[in-house]
């Protein structure tokens, strides 16, 4: 398993091919890939906050989690800080199983976990000034499944 | 003394990131009221617990967890990564 | 959308990334790959067979009712067929939506779908032979959620 | 005249991926019926239709439906793509 926390931008096409060569006897790759949105041209930039220490070990035991559950063959999660532009790539997961449902069920519930228990904290800045993405009720119950 | 650290909106309202504390209280509740008394900007960041989440040490806690032996206090608003 | 059916590899992490780079707007990628698993060293190659015409016509059915239900910003399936060794890919999904929630929905949907419903058969060839797979209960009850 | 085409083991066991042929029936389920008497490995590769799924130009069908203005028709054993 890797994770990676990191301003750095990520080369996605070489993180999924390097992840997908990688996993020995796994017969489904699952990947996920979270963009900032433009919101319709309002946004101009995303800013992601995080808590230095605490992330890498939150996500670390997310992922830990997520193999021993879904009996992964790996996992892999990078997820960036700092300022982002639109379009860019705020995040990725993915995941390796012997069945295409365990690679999904673990992807979505890392999905669920990192929205939610990960220390990170998102700013949206557009022309009106910058505000603090709010925590959605949605995301809170999404955990409620796992 | 104990290590306090502040993110997102909790960080810009009490205008700093960190700081080091002389704490006597027990629990993290305990400390709270601490920073409440302390300044105008504090008790404002510190007004509605069930926004905020904390963390000891790094694991998340409850605001009634006890203080004893921890080194490091993080307040911050509910997690939105991903 | 983009559907292919091919004998041909396919570059899979190029694929993800012109795929993300293509989305206007989504906040969400999906991407799922199919690998040939080698059972334990019991498999030496696995041949795909297709009926070529419909295996398009159906495929791009699954993909369009994809696109309405979840509305997708974008989609792409990629399948192989003919001769291929273990560790290769035999096909890949990919789905981009506003939210999470709609990119994995789809990208279920399509793999459920593409199992049961377009036209590909798999035979194993093996030290002992060649075996055509069976069609498993689960992969039929699996439609059923959608 | 009809095109009648096989795949996976139906190929395999009839020993051929396609043919034309003249018939009279309905329904899928007659031609069915003309091919299981015409040779024992048609009878074979039919023996369960349950185990069978039929395609009518190019899309899935069920084994009653008629014949009238149909081009093609495949037969194949479930599908296992993916």
């Amino acid at each position: 398993m890797r994770v990676a926390v990191q301003s750095a931008a990520f080369d996605l096409g070489a993180e999924v091919a390097a992840f997908t060569a990688g996993v020995r006897g796994a017969g489904a790759v699952v990947s996920f890939t979270g963009l900032v949105r433009d919101e319709g041209g309002k946004l101009s930039a995303m800013e992601i906050e995080h808590y230095p220490g605490m992330t890498e070990k939150a996500i670390s035991g997310m992922v830990g989690e997520a193999i021993q559950r879904w009996s992964l063959a790996d996992a892999l999660v990078i997820h960036r800080h700092g300022r982002l532009a639109p379009g860019e790539a705020i995040m990725m997961v993915a995941t390796a199983a012997a069945h295409r449902g365990d690679a999904f069920s673990a992807a979505e519930f890392l999905m669920d976990y990192l929205k939610s228990r990960a220390p990170f904290w998102k700013k949206e800045i557009g022309a009106g000034g910058a505000d603090w993405v709010a925590a959605k009720d949605s995301d809170e119950d999404a955990l409620k499944r796992w | 003394m104990i290590d306090v650290l502040y993110f997102a909106w909790v960080r810009e309202r009490i205008g700093l990131p960190r700081e080091r504390i002389e704490t006597g209280a027990e629990t993290v509740a305990g400390l709270v009221d601490e920073l409440r008394a302390k300044e105008e900007r504090y008790a404002a960041a510190f007004a509605d617990l069930s926004s905020l989440r904390v963390a000891l040490d790094q694991e998340l806690a409850d605001f009634n967890a006890p203080l004893a032996g921890v080194r490091e206090v993080a307040f911050f608003p509910p997690m939105t990564g991903g």
